[in-house]
């Protein structure tokens, strides 16, 4: 009995892998412990960005509003200011209104936060640095984050407090609106690459930057957009901030907490917004690969894998903070809608956008196979030509060049062949063979090897 | 490693089920009466994946899983539809008074 | 004729005639109408009508001359064959008869050599075709109605010689009674017409709006049937138009409506018509039955091949092909030619011959209905009822023409026992009629008589083999009857409708045109003529005709010697009663003088007419049968006349041919002169000199008296044959109605009045307590299971979890496990 | 060490469970269901149906027990109104699922499962699979072969190596998409019906 596990070695087994030649306990010992060190690494992720996107914020707005922000804490840039902002809250008296209903109303962060946290685990940041890599790695990661909507409506309902339930209920409605236009954009990607695995996905936008599936076709380019809107109303940030409407509802879901508790809620959004972030970055912007296809080779290449993962780790990290920076930027340029338009922007204009776009994306490559021989604009892409076709009995899947062979690795590579495995879609891994930014040892790995 | 098997995830979904049942027996308030058919629905669920997973019923059971899922989340749709249009015309949630029909 | 001359000719007489005899539908259709929108006290209707059968009377004529210019050649090849074949004293045989020796006068009929000297020869017709009518006679078809597989229902027309003459004589005759009616009518221009002779409550009289218009429309209407029987072109439609004659006749008769003599006059001659169309239609049924079309003949080029009525019962010899013996015998029908008509199935299409006399004896049930023959000739004096330019009408030139015109049309499908029973019907009739108007005293009813006699003589010719004589007689009969009728109707006019003739009298010197129009009448219908002379009354020559083709018959066949005695001693008591009346009317002193009095001649619209047909009673037979009338009829003379017919048919009886009716004109001439004179002498006698007097005659002979002034008692004999048998079963049928139906009904009634009660009671007691307790235990039910169904949610889940245990452990308790 | 995994995603699910039971407030009815669904998720991973679990967690837990709630807000008379239920009939009820209970537990562990296997593997022969479940080495997801099922394609690898097709379930999955759209349009319908009450925004019927 073991735990579902992907083709790709996730950084937990690497982690195995490598307690293993040092510890000679039992294999679930090992394992356990590493999934343990995993955790704690990731929570080092969920909160430090947490840290500095708050102290961003604030000199962002400040910047915008034509002031200074923090200045003074921890020297210049008052870089420390999330750090002091933190220690006081965890000092603060932890409130719990007469009228709530306290079980609730002490649980709820915890659940933001549990959510939040837990999308974490399904986002590779690095090539195969995942903790759970799963083959619907995008599927369930924003279903695990949807779970975000639950804390807070049950933290409004159980405030005790109108103001309180007002935001909640704005929020659910807000929320679940909104899933249906994000649901369409990100099924855009998956459409074209064939798969719902992150890390697939982002590996098939290697090469030069025109791979990227923003530059895709133009039915992607709005998507994308479409999906960093959209990302925005999920995470309740404004213009779509109206779960908290300080103006109106006092502070929404969060009016009656405070201290750590009323942390948590922050801790939890800006940690979304990374996500969020993140998994745009991902989507179509190229995840960790540079967009410029000799660096991305030489890293690979010369570097190997390790340093070429940190490298990418990086990369990944900047272009995320550089869509967070963007939201908060966002937040503090546009006037909040009223409610009503909040639905009416989705219901009516991004649920039909998102629905033509994704039919354009279906129709776009076929179009273009008619009428130009090919699938796409550009004279070289990796990516489109993919047509997702499940042979008998077999299920190929290109791993990367660059897969990780030098870390151990769970499987037994006997690649027993199975009948028709070598079976391809018309156009399909001949053109990603042909692709110059990949390896030309690109190889097929059967997961369901015959045994 | 082996020692989870199929009758724990049968006894599980038995729990939910009997669960799911005597919350639609004892709950009067329509949305609570609702979430008892949601847990009968996951006892049913479990069974099935369970099964598929340790007998011949391969994905089978899976799918049918997928489509009580879907279908749940319709019937969750029209239920609370319903039941919003009873306490328009009721001011109340309490399926004892949905007693329209008695005979 | 070349195929495109006869088409032309065709074409032209098809729209002068057709043009002719629609006139007179539309005038009806104007005047109707707009007499009814109209006004009642203008003259407009009256010129309308005047207007189309004048204008009729022009196309008709036209259509004469047409005719007989498109046909000279072929009557021209027919003299000059015929002369020939005189010269040549050929001698004639075939078919089913053999002609035996017969005589013929030896000048040539066609160019009209007085002569009657004779050479009795036999001689060969070589070629018979050349005197076939069917020749100048042109078929086609106006309008087409339906087809029922190969019967063909259109508006056919048939124009031979006696159609146009027909039609020229016909608008004539009408355009003169439409004339004098203008002015017999006049009275009618009234808003409140006064009818003195309907008598109301409180000895009023009767008072109505005119009719002038209606009478007009109804002769128009009556004008046009006429004319389109006339030009008919199948039995069928001959029928339609019969009927619609019959039609008109009853408006006519029936004019004065409110007078119940006249109502019920109208309802006797529809009713009697009836009873002859009845064998009219059996007739034609046979017809339709074994020959499939009711065209008399299809001489267009572009129908040979189908062959009509004539063309399929003799070939074009006038023969009847014929097969076996008595009952046996058939008729082989011929394809037009001289070749056998053969069905699709190969076969040779016959006819029985029994069944050909009852298809010619129905036809002519028919006429005898139409012109009022023997048993059915009562209607005809009722008749009178009807203003008197009607009268004039019906019996001269349309309604009871149509039924001699008829007999004569179809005259080829007629065998010599029909032409018999025609023959002593005819015989009969004119007997009746002319013994009846001896006593008769109304001056119209007089004439009635007079038609009807002079009918039955035509018949008689006609039945004897005379055919030409009969129709030649239909011709100037209509001339000198009509004539006779306006001049009536002019005395009863002058004499405000004074009609009984023991109170005129002297009335010469009042109405001087009227007499002595008359007098040419009475003239021409006692037949006076000098034989030899050109210019004789025209009376005198048909009935000469007349009385030799009977003499001659008479003398082929010996045991029928009753038809000869009877015209000869009917021409006699003719010339006895005509002048009877004339003298009666005009001569002498007045006997009443209240009637005198006001007596004064006609206005010009009325007296016109009256010489002009008296011009035309004395004239029209100029030279007799060499004339141009007589030869016009003759154009049209079935084939198989000329030739006569010697022990033919099933009786053996003989018709005579031409030459033998020649060879005894002169006796028959002769006769017919000296009968007529002895008539006249004793009328003079009777009623001018007075020498002996009529009433002591009548007195002494009172038994005979009145049995002709009961007009023979035919109505009383009717009364009993028909009236009183029909009252006895329908009182018959009254009571079976009365006392076995309605109590076989009031049986039934009163069983299912019994049956539903007892049924209520079953209903009641059982059935509906069946229901009842069904019902109850239902409700019961019902009521005790409410407790069940709370209507809670949450109770019916209980219910389902503890069904679903319980199913459980039924299963598990009873399925044995495997 | 999945043992452990296990009991703690199983009591969570039927602790869950009965606490929905036993709560009288629906907000912690609903609370507690989330506990108890997103377990059952945890459940289905560890049986290696991680697409199941992914759909349940984002449908059930994000969607259904989401729209729930707020159904709850929309029809609530007060903040914690209690529909107090007749003791007896909650007496009744228990009892009847405990006897319930009893028999689905007695109707599981009365069947020899291995066995059953067997039997089947011997009625049909080679139609039978070439293990008893999938994915029993734990290789991998599901996601592929079940959107492959979906969308019509359906493979089994057989006992002797070989693999055949079998229909899959394309019809039912249009059926059932067809059936979204209905209750889609039958909810909305529904929910808009005179509403006396003002609320929020029809939302919740589209994104079911």
């Amino acid at each position: 009995m073991m735990l579902p596990m992907a083709a790709t070695p996730t950084i937990v087994e690497s982690l195995a892998g490598w307690l293993a030649s040092w510890i000679s306990s039992s294999p679930d010992a090992v394992r356990f412990v590493a999934a343990a060190l995993h955790i704690g690494l990731l929570a080092a992720f969920f909160g430090l960005p947490a840290f500095a996107f708050i102290w961003a914020e604030r000199k962002v707005s400040a910047r915008i509003q034509d002031r200074l922000g923090p200045t003074h804490t921890g020297g210049r840039f008052g870089w420390l200011q999330s750090l002091a902002d933190g220690i006081k809250l965890i000092q603060k008296e932890d409130l719990a209104p007469a009228a709530a209903d306290r079980m609730l109303f002490r649980v709820s962060p915890y659940l933001v936060v549990i959510a939040s946290f837990a999308s974490f685990l399904f986002m590779p940041f690095s090539n195969g640095w995942v903790a759970v890599a799963l083959d619907c790695g995008l599927f369930i990661g924003m279903a695990v984050l949807s779970l975000e909507v639950l804390g807070v409506v049950l933290a409004g309902y159980s405030s005790g407090s109108k103001w309180s339930l007002f935001g909640g209920m704005r929020e659910t409605a807000q929320m679940v609106s909104y899933e249906v236009p994000l649901g369409l954009t990100a099924v855009i990607p998956v459409l074209i690459c064939g798969t719902m695995n992150l890390n697939e996905i982002c590996q098939m936008q290697s090469g030069w930057f025109t791979n990227w599936l923003v530059f895709h076709s133009p039915f992607t380019f709005v998507a994308f957009f479409v999906f960093f809107v959209v990302t925005l109303a999920s995470n309740k940030r404004a213009p779509f901030d109206l779960a908290e409407a300080e103006s109106e509802l006092v502070g929404g879901f969060h009016t009656e907490y405070s201290g750590m508790r009323w942390s948590f809620f922050f801790l939890a959004e800006y940690a979304s917004m990374f996500f969020v972030s993140g998994l745009g970055v991902l989507l179509f912007l190229g995840g960790w690969w540079t967009g410029i296809a000799p660096i991305d080779s030489a890293l690979s290449e010369v570097l190997g894998g390790y340093p070429g993962r940190v490298l990418g780790l990086l990369v990944f990290l900047t272009k995320s903070s550089l869509l967070v920076v963007v939201q908060i930027w966002v937040r503090w340029t546009l006037p909040r809608l009223r409610i009503d338009q909040v639905m009416e922007t989705c219901l009516k204009y991004l649920v039909p956008i998102s629905c033509f776009l994704f039919i354009g994306s279906v129709m776009y490559p076929l179009v273009l196979l008619s009428a130009l021989g090919r699938p796409t604009l550009l004279p070289v892409n990796s990516i489109g030509t993919r047509v997702p076709v499940l042979p008998p009995a077999a299920v190929p899947v290109t791993t990367p060049h660059d897969h990780p062979h030098d870390h151990s690795h769970p499987h037994d590579h006997n690649h027993g062949h199975g009948p028709g495995e070598h079976s391809h879609g018309p156009g399909g891994h001949s053109s990603l063979d042909r692709d110059p930014a990949e390896k030309p040892a690109a190889r097929e790995v059967t997961l369901r090897g015959g045994r | 490693m082996d020692s989870v098997g199929l009758n724990h995830y049968l006894f599980v979904g038995a729990v939910l089920f009997v669960c799911g049942i005597v919350c639609m027996a004892t709950k009067r308030n329509a949305i609570g009466v609702l979430m008892g058919v949601e847990l009968v629905l996951n006892g049913a669920n479990i069974n099935f994946v369970a099964l598929s997973r340790y007998t011949p019923l391969g994905l089978d059971g899976q799918v049918s899983s997928m489509f009580v899922i879907v279908l749940a989340a319709a019937e969750a749709a029209v239920a609370l539809a319903i039941a919003l249009n009873f306490y328009n015309n009721h001011l109340s949630i309490d399926v004892d008074r949905a007693d329209d029909l008695r005979g | 004729m070349t195929p495109n001359v006869y088409t032309a000719t065709s074409t032209t007489l098809k729209w002068l005639l057709g043009t002719a005899w629609l006139l007179p539908l539309a005038g009806f259709v104007i005047e109707i109408f707009g007499g009814y929108w109209g006004g009642r006290k203008t003259k407009t209707a009256a010129w309308i009508a005047v207007g189309c059968i004048a204008t009729s009377f022009v196309l008709s004529l036209s259509a004469l001359l047409v005719w007989r210019g498109a046909t000279a050649e072929i009557r021209e090849k027919q003299a000059t064959a015929l002369a020939e074949h005189d010269a040549a004293h050929g001698h004639g045989h075939g078919g089913e008869h053999g002609h035996g020796e017969h005589a013929h006068a030896a000048s040539d009929h066609a160019h009209g050599a007085a002569d009657h000297s004779h050479a009795h020869t036999n001689h060969v017709h070589t070629d018979h075709a050349d005197f076939n009518p069917l020749r100048t006679t042109f078929t086609g078809e106006f309008y087409r109605l339906a087809r029922f597989g190969s019967v063909v229902v259109s508006m056919d027309y048939y124009i031979d010689g006696l159609t146009v003459l027909m039609f020229t004589m016909v608008t004539l005759i009408a355009t003169c009674i439409h004339v004098f009616a203008t002015g017999y009518m006049a009275e009618e221009l009234t808003e409140h017409y006064e009818d003195h002779q309907v008598h109301l409550s409180g000895g009023r009289h009767f008072h109505r709006p005119g009719r002038f218009y209606r009478f007009f429309a109804f002769l128009s209407l009556f004008c046009f049937a006429m004319l389109g029987l006339v030009l008919a072109g199948n039995v069928f439609q001959v029928f339609i138009f019969w009927e619609l004659v019959g039609v008109c006749s009853f408006f006519l008769i029936g004019f004065y409506v409110e007078r119940k003599s006249a109502s019920t006059a109208a309802n006797k001659a529809f009713i009697m018509n009836r009873v002859g169309d009845f064998g009219f239609l059996i007739g034609l049924m046979v017809v339709l039955t074994y020959f499939g079309t009711f065209q008399f003949a299809n001489t267009s080029p572009d129908e040979i091949g189908s062959p009509g009525l004539f063309q399929m019962v003799r070939d074009t010899h006038g023969h009847m092909v014929t097969e076996g013996d008595g009952r046996e015998k058939v008729v082989l029908l011929q394809s037009g030619g001289n070749t056998p008509l053969h069905s699709q199935d190969g076969k040779q299409r016959v006819i029985p011959y029994w069944l050909l006399i009852v298809a010619g004896l129905g036809v002519f049930a028919g006429c005898v209905g139409k012109s009022a023959q023997f048993p059915l000739q009562t209607w005809l004096p009722d008749a009178m009822e009807g203003p008197t330019p009607v009268s004039a009408l019906v019996h001269s030139a349309t309604m009871v023409a149509a039924g001699v015109y008829l007999v004569g049309r179809f005259y080829p499908m007629f065998t010599p026992e029909v032409l018999l029973t025609i023959a002593y019907v005819g015989a009969i009739t004119a007997f009746i009629g002319a013994t009846i108007a001896i006593v008769v005293t109304d001056i119209k009813r007089v004439l009635a008589y007079s038609t009807i006699s002079q009918l039955g003589y035509m018949m008689l010719a006609l039945g004897v083999g005379g055919w030409m004589a009969g129709l030649f007689h239909l011709i100037t009969h209509a001339f000198f009857k009509s004539l006779m009728f306006l001049c009536s109707g002019s005395v009863i006019y002058g004499c405000h409708h004074e009609q009984d003739m023991t109170k005129m009298g002297g009335l010469r010197k009042k109405m001087p045109i009227t007499a002595y129009t008359m007098l040419i009448g009475v003239f021409a219908i006692a037949g006076y003529g000098l034989p030899g002379l050109p210019i004789n009354f025209s009376g005198f020559y048909s009935k000469d005709a007349i009385i030799a083709s009977a003499l001659t018959y008479v003398s082929l066949n010996p045991q029928h010697f009753l038809l000869f005695y009877i015209p000869v001693v009917t021409a006699g008591i003719t010339a006895f009663y005509m002048f009877r009346m004339w003298f009666m009317t005009f001569a002498g002193t007045p006997r009443d003088h209240h009637v005198d009095e006001h007596a004064h001649e006609s206005p010009l619209p009325m007296v016109a007419p009256l010489c002009l047909l008296a011009f035309l009673a004395w004239f029209c037979a100029f030279r007799g049968e060499d004339g141009g009338l007589a030869h016009q009829i003759l154009s049209s003379e079935p084939t198989h006349v000329r030739d006569g017919l010697e022990h033919g048919g099933i009786l053996g009886l003989s018709l005579p041919s031409h030459h033998q009716i020649h060879e005894k004109h002169a006796t028959a001439g002769w006769v017919a002169l000296f009968a007529a004179g002895l008539g006249s002498l004793i009328s003079y006698l009777f009623y001018c000199r007075r020498t002996l007097d009529a009433g002591t005659i009548g007195r002494q002979f009172w038994v005979i008296r009145d049995f002709l002034i009961e007009k023979w008692r035919f109505d009383e004999l009717y009364d009993v044959m028909f009236t009183r048998p029909v009252h006895v079963i329908g009182a018959w049928c009254q009571g079976f109605d009365k006392r076995v139906l309605d109590g076989l009904i009031h049986l039934a009634s009163h069983l299912t009045l019994q049956t539903a009660k007892f049924d209520r009671a079953v209903d009641e007691r059982l059935v509906d307590r069946i229901v009842n307790i069904c019902g109850e235990v239902t409700y019961a039910t019902g009521r005790s299971l409410k407790g069940i169904q709370t209507g809670r949610l949450r109770q019916y889940v209980m219910f389902i979890a503890l069904g679903v245990v319980s199913l459980f452990v039924l299963v598990f308790a009873f399925l044995p496990r495997s | 060490m999945s043992v452990l995994v296990f009991a703690i995603f199983a009591l969570a699910a039927c602790g869950g469970a009965l606490a929905v039971v036993l709560s009288q407030n629906v907000v912690r009815m609903a609370f507690w269901l989330i506990i108890s669904l997103s377990s059952v998720a945890g459940l289905f991973f560890l049986l290696n149906a991680d697409f199941v679990g992914a759909t349940q967690l984002l449908i059930y837990v994000g969607g259904t027990v989401v729209l729930l709630i707020f159904g709850v807000m929309l029809t609530a008379q007060g903040p914690y109104v209690n529909l107090k239920t007749n003791p007896a009939e909650v007496v009744i009820s228990l009892a009847i699922g405990g006897v319930v209970f009893a028999m689905l537990v007695a109707a599981f562990s009365g069947v020899n499962w291995s066995a059953n296997s067997e039997r089947l593997t011997a009625e049909f022969g080679t139609a039978t699979l070439q293990t008893p479940g999938y994915n029993q080495q734990g290789e991998g997801s599901t996601v592929r072969r079940i959107g492959g099922a979906l969308s019509g394609l359906r493979t089994e690898s057989l006992r002797d190596g070989r693999a055949i097709e079998r229909p899959g379930y394309l019809l039912p999955f249009e059926i059932v998409s067809v059936h979204l759209l209905v209750v889609l349009v039958g909810a909305s319908y529904l929910a808009r019906a005179k509403r006396r009450s003002g609320g929020s925004e029809p939302g919740a019927g589209p994104t079911v």
